[in-house]
């Protein structure tokens, strides 16, 4: 931690103080796992009065959007604040008060392509965890090809009326929105005709259904639209003019994949784990273990170096799909090797949490938010600049 | 041709559809099948003619278990048919002679209890069978035994003498599910099937139950235990070409970027090093199978460097195969993911990848 | 070795008894090095008479190309003889009479695809020794892309005159005749305007020069034609179908490569160098060593049943291509392991033959003959069935 | 940018045809380009400004190395100006401080005479140092020592008590290469560079010729060898960067079936890992020098990262790059060759992949 500057100094102790008055001791635990998370939305049932309050509070202040202007109810905060926000709570082991996809992604799309009026209607909701969101991106038929999805849009009078199937809708099922790609027009070439709608998932013309995972249990749905219907102007950007949005938010969704993997990893030291095990006489696993964990800290740093750059505002740009790649692949790898340390052990099943359905998990990751082939298309054509 | 007929059968009575059944039902055995295949004579494929077995021989039993990993056909052959069946022969003696005619019958079905922890370690046994009066009390516990909660009977590895990693002391019980004082906890194995801890609390036996001699439990037992690692390593090795073969379908049908995947180069290139590697172990496969057969004495290297190269080959197969399936990959709804689990179980089963591999490498003379 | 037939009794003791009589005792040291190979030609220079003697003798009984029929020089033996033969060549250390291209290449590709007239010209020629032959195939600009060869012959009366360039053509320098694909057509697609030539290299028109390697010196030339000439029956199979020739050839050069391979495992074991290098400690290494044993162990096998397979009359086909890229890979990764596992000492030359040349020819083998990747397209296309 | 300065100086003066031109004199060094370097202040890049160095610290000197692997450029850099002056400034004293301005200055250069077998391994070191009269007499030979031949003195670690394998017992001299009783023989390393096996026989040293205190050589050395290992590993990662860099240019410019072979999706995809790769070993270089400047006594992880890391990663971009290549990246005419020699020879100087890898298991808890 660097020292701060005599304004940053005093900030810093106006959120200790503040985090100190207002932080109920409950959320003080760091609790990060599934069960503990403030999703919001309408439906959403709080664990406790003290997970009620904590949001509240902090979505007062927009320090649930810390980095989003005031006026759409964000924090406001410059970089170097928002980071002392976050070495502060990480001081208390202050919960996240929401996590959430309009924080994630809608947000940024709508700051960066959306109309005033609907920055003003749907920013200061998602900051006080009103409104859950989902994302409706992938199709069956369109996989890697994400661009050739066939959910149409078509305009009847003030509304579009929406028909297709979307796939891999996280939480789709306890989501109170949904903003998706759809195509609005057939005859343009593939990238030219999709727009980015918002839609109600309130209304008979929208079903979800869970999917099952190898690993059990997941957050994932289909999702079908028969004649669902939004108004003509729950369009972001232009019409016609979706992919951009799209585009925007996959590098920056990749970006961030870089640290909730080195989060991931954060978890028991592999050493820890293959110790406990004994396994380790045998050299196929200690090598393993050894090349490992000499790529796991190389991925980390490599996290670190582009968040650094990032910070001197470098983008990481379409390195991000390096970190995909490099980062699903490793942690792969990862828990291959603690399976085979693990031994029998490891293959009974306990859970939708234990180390099988972790195992399991990471073959999933990937795959999800762009495979590592297309991960590798990013590089070979956009960094490498090798010909189509 | 035997391999014909099985995969004939298998198709069509064993499909992987099945498994997914009775997993949904919350099943880990299927009895019904098993008395299909017993019909066929495969329960008695390493049995004596004289004890109402076809007598076929480990190659065959390999060409059968290599069958049932394509469709991950749920079954007690590999350890009634192969390793119970090889340690009684092996064993001799009418008592055995009478075993083995019930296992080619179908009318016995035996689970052998071997692991102790996480790791397939025979001399590594702790569990005791200690003498009293003119028999036997045994105490302890095993894991992973596969078919260990279905099983008619356990042949289970017992220390009589010597301490944890003796090779000599171990003595090998053939006992009925029911004795008093043996409890199986069914457990929940990923690929779904049958793999129990069974605990052992002062059971009573006699020499009437010793299969083989005291303290030479091994002298039958790793026979036996590579006769199971070869019919494994064959099992995974047709589990791998079923992996590759659902993979092959796919990429000829799914179509990306409007055209098939099948056609992108860097896939391309997967499937081929994949096939490739698969013609490799099946090599091994024929070869272990070979060796049991007509030099069994001398087998270890050829079965060690089956299962290594089974285990490798089967990770790589079902990695691929949900890779490239993409997103439908991950789901349960693709049969995959049975694949997978099963190949997991599989590396791990009577010696791992390193367990093999040093064995290839030792009897290679490295030091 | 399974149960002679009487006949066969009864030839494998005319063998004994022949080779006893005939084969000179200095050529009873089973060398396979370079050195002491007999290529035959022109200009060969005999070590000593009994490697002349040896060759005459083996020539005159046709068993320099023991398969080959009687009529045209050869031995005229079955699959079971020629086995017979070699193995009690094998039992007395017996060297191998004669080695050539004209053998291993010409020879088949003439009596698959040759004319009555070359057949009876150039086969008992081959058989003697006195002509060696080199293959001109490759080209600077083709690589990979065989059939792109730019080298043109055009008609000019009688003959063909010659201008372009090969490469790769082993032994080109010390060679009488090459065997070489000629454009013949420039306007016919491209694999359907090439020809099959047999040209004299003892003309002006024709020029060599050796290539240096990585791992030192090498037998490959550079082969040069300015107006070189030959007679317009000197075409292989038909004018402009020359192509056919040389896929019959790069099958039959692949399915060749599994037992080259297994010849060169043959020498000093992986475990042997291993013990004796004493950095068997670290887990890397040992595990490195037990994965290259087993994936060894399990290509020689393979190379196995495909000879077996082959003996019971199914060809090997395309899986050569299999066998070739599992052969070349592996390979490497041994050599690789064996310079890990010498460490430091290894890395001192030694020389062409010294261990690190060694290791840096392996990394040759998989360009040579058909690069890994054009293995791969095969076994993807050919066996797989995988769509273009 | 002092990396911005170096590559332009780099490429201009010493591209691999110097390196090429070189080998093919039978020359072993660059005197010459060595002293640009000097000119431009690389050999201080670790000297105090107080000896009239640069004092620009590891980072710094990582950068340099790197820049040099790029082109392969033939300099004492890291002999003597990463891992000699490292030690003598560890070492302190005034002449210590004098040899520093002397490296500084260009008028000495150094070889570091560690290596005794095959493989890396200080402690090994059997070489004796026995005391004689007022002094000592030194007996042994050391292998593979950069600049070994070339260089105008030797720091050589030599036992004055204890057994190999001790740690302690060891200590560090500097011995000019005239001195009675040395003898050098040049070698001929695969990467065309001066790696001597020198021989020293009844070497007469006195208490002056000591860097650091008698039977304390670690104190000063390991530190200066994990410099040089830092160093080494940026060495080896410009290395792979050029690989790979020559590598997309023949894939941009080689055409075959009527494409360039750069849109081929397979050698995409293989071009995009080593990418990725070189990035990943990228990010441990700037760690270690880092660290190595912000707190070295706890730098053991990052720099064994670092050289393990940099060891696989040169391995794969020459692989590659010979692959990729085809037909003409296996002949000594392009410069591909050179790399793979280089990166072989940096493979094992001052500790392998194993060495390091253990290193970083061991400093990560791994028992």
């Amino acid at each position: 931690m660097s020292e701060d500057s005599a304004e940053l100094a005093q900030f810093r102790a106006d959120v200790a103080a503040w985090l100190d008055a207002n932080c109920p001791d409950e959320m003080r635990d760091g609790a990060t796992d599934h069960d503990s998370i403030c999703w919001g939305g309408r439906h959403f049932v709080f664990q406790s009065d003290a997970q009620r309050l904590w949001l509240e509070r902090m979505a007062q202040r927009g320090w649930t959007a810390p980095r989003w202007p005031a006026e759409y109810g964000g924090g406001g905060l410059t970089r170097e604040e928002d980071k002392v926000l976050r070495e502060e709570m990480a001081r208390i082991h202050a919960r996240v008060p929401l996590f959430s996809f309009g924080l994630m992604m809608l947000g940024p799309a709508l700051l960066a392509f959306g109309r005033e009026d609907q920055k003003r209607e749907h920013l200061p909701r998602i900051v006080r965890g009103e409104i859950r969101w989902c994302q409706g991106y992938s199709e069956p038929g369109a996989g890697s090809d994400l661009a050739s999805l066939q959910t149409r849009g078509v305009l009847d009078g003030d509304e579009w009326v929406i028909n297709g199937q979307k796939i891999w809708t996280s939480c789709a099922d306890q989501s109170d929105m949904i903003f998706c790609l759809v195509r609005t027009d057939r005859e343009a070439p593939k990238h030219r005709g999709i727009s980015f709608l918002l839609v109600d998932m309130d209304q008979p013309g929208i079903e979800t259904r869970p999917i099952k995972l190898i690993s059990g249990r997941s957050p994932f749905c289909e999702t079908f639209f028969t004649d669902a219907r939004t108004h003509k102007d729950n369009v972001v950007g232009e019409v016609n003019r979706g992919w951009d949005v799209a585009k925007y938010l996959l590098t920056h969704e990749r970006a961030g994949v870089g640290g909730f993997l080195q989060t991931l990893a954060a978890g028991r030291s592999l050493a820890e784990i293959l110790n406990d095990a004994g396994t380790l006489d045998d050299p196929v696993l200690r090598a393993g273990a050894m090349r490992c964990e000499v790529d796991s800290l190389a991925f980390s740093l490599t996290c670190d170096r582009y968040a650094d750059q990032a910070k001197a505002g470098h983008g990481t740009g379409d390195a991000s799909a390096m970190l995909k790649y490099l980062g699903t692949e490793i942690n792969k790898d990862r828990l291959e090797l603690i399976m085979s340390a693990l031994g029998s052990e490891a293959t009974d099943w306990e859970g939708d949490e234990g180390i099988a359905a972790n195992w399991l998990r990471t073959k999933a990751n990937s795959i999800e938010g762009g495979t590592s082939e297309i991960m590798l298309s990013i590089i070979s054509r956009r960094i490498l600049e090798l010909p189509q | 041709m035997l391999r014909e007929a099985a995969r004939g059968f298998l198709d069509d009575a064993a499909p992987v559809s099945r498994l997914r059944a009775m997993r949904d039902d919350g099943r880990t055995g299927d009895p019904d099948l098993w008395a299909r295949m017993v019909e066929m004579g495969w329960a008695g494929v390493l049995v004596p003619e004289a004890a109402g077995g076809a007598d076929m021989g480990h190659r065959a039993a390999g060409i059968l278990a290599e069958e049932m990993g394509r469709t991950l056909a749920v079954s007690p052959f590999l350890s009634t048919a192969v390793i119970a069946a090889t340690a009684l022969r092996l064993a001799g003696g009418p008592a055995a002679g009478e075993a083995l005619g019930a296992i080619a019958a179908g009318r016995r079905t035996y689970a052998v209890a071997v692991d102790e922890g996480r790791k397939f370690a025979p001399a590594a046994t702790g569990m005791t069978a200690e003498r009293s009066g003119n028999g036997y009390s045994l105490t302890g516990t095993k894991t992973f035994v596969a078919d260990g909660a279905n099983a008619a009977r356990i042949l289970v590895v017992a220390r009589t003498s010597g301490t944890p990693g003796d090779a000599v002391g171990l003595t090998l019980f053939d006992l009925e599910r029911g004795r008093a004082g043996i409890a199986a906890d069914p457990g929940r194995s990923i690929d779904s099937l049958d793999r129990a801890t069974i605990r052992f609390q002062d059971v009573e036996a006699t020499g009437a139950d010793i299969v083989g001699a005291q303290d030479e439990a091994l002298s039958v037992l790793s026979p036996a235990l590579r006769a199971g690692q070869a019919a494994l390593a064959a099992e995974m090795t047709g589990l791998s070409a079923a992996a590759l073969h659902l993979t092959i379908a796919f990429m000829k049908e799914r179509r990306q970027f409007d055209r098939p995947i099948g056609s992108f180069q860097a896939l391309q290139f997967r499937a081929a090093h994949l096939w490739s590697d698969i013609e490799m172990t099946a090599s091994t496969i024929v070869n272990a199978g070979r060796m049991l057969d007509t030099d069994p004495q001398r087998a270890t290297l050829a079965v060690s460097l089956a299962k290594a190269r089974a285990t490798a080959t089967a990770r790589l197969a079902v990695s691929e195969g949900v890779q490239l399936h993409g997103g439908v990959g991950v789901t349960d709804a693709l049969d995959m993911g049975f694949y997978m689990k099963r190949a997991r179980v599989g590396a791990e089963w009577l010696g791992d990848y390193g367990y093999h591999a040093a064995e290839v490498a030792r009897e290679r003379g490295l030091r």
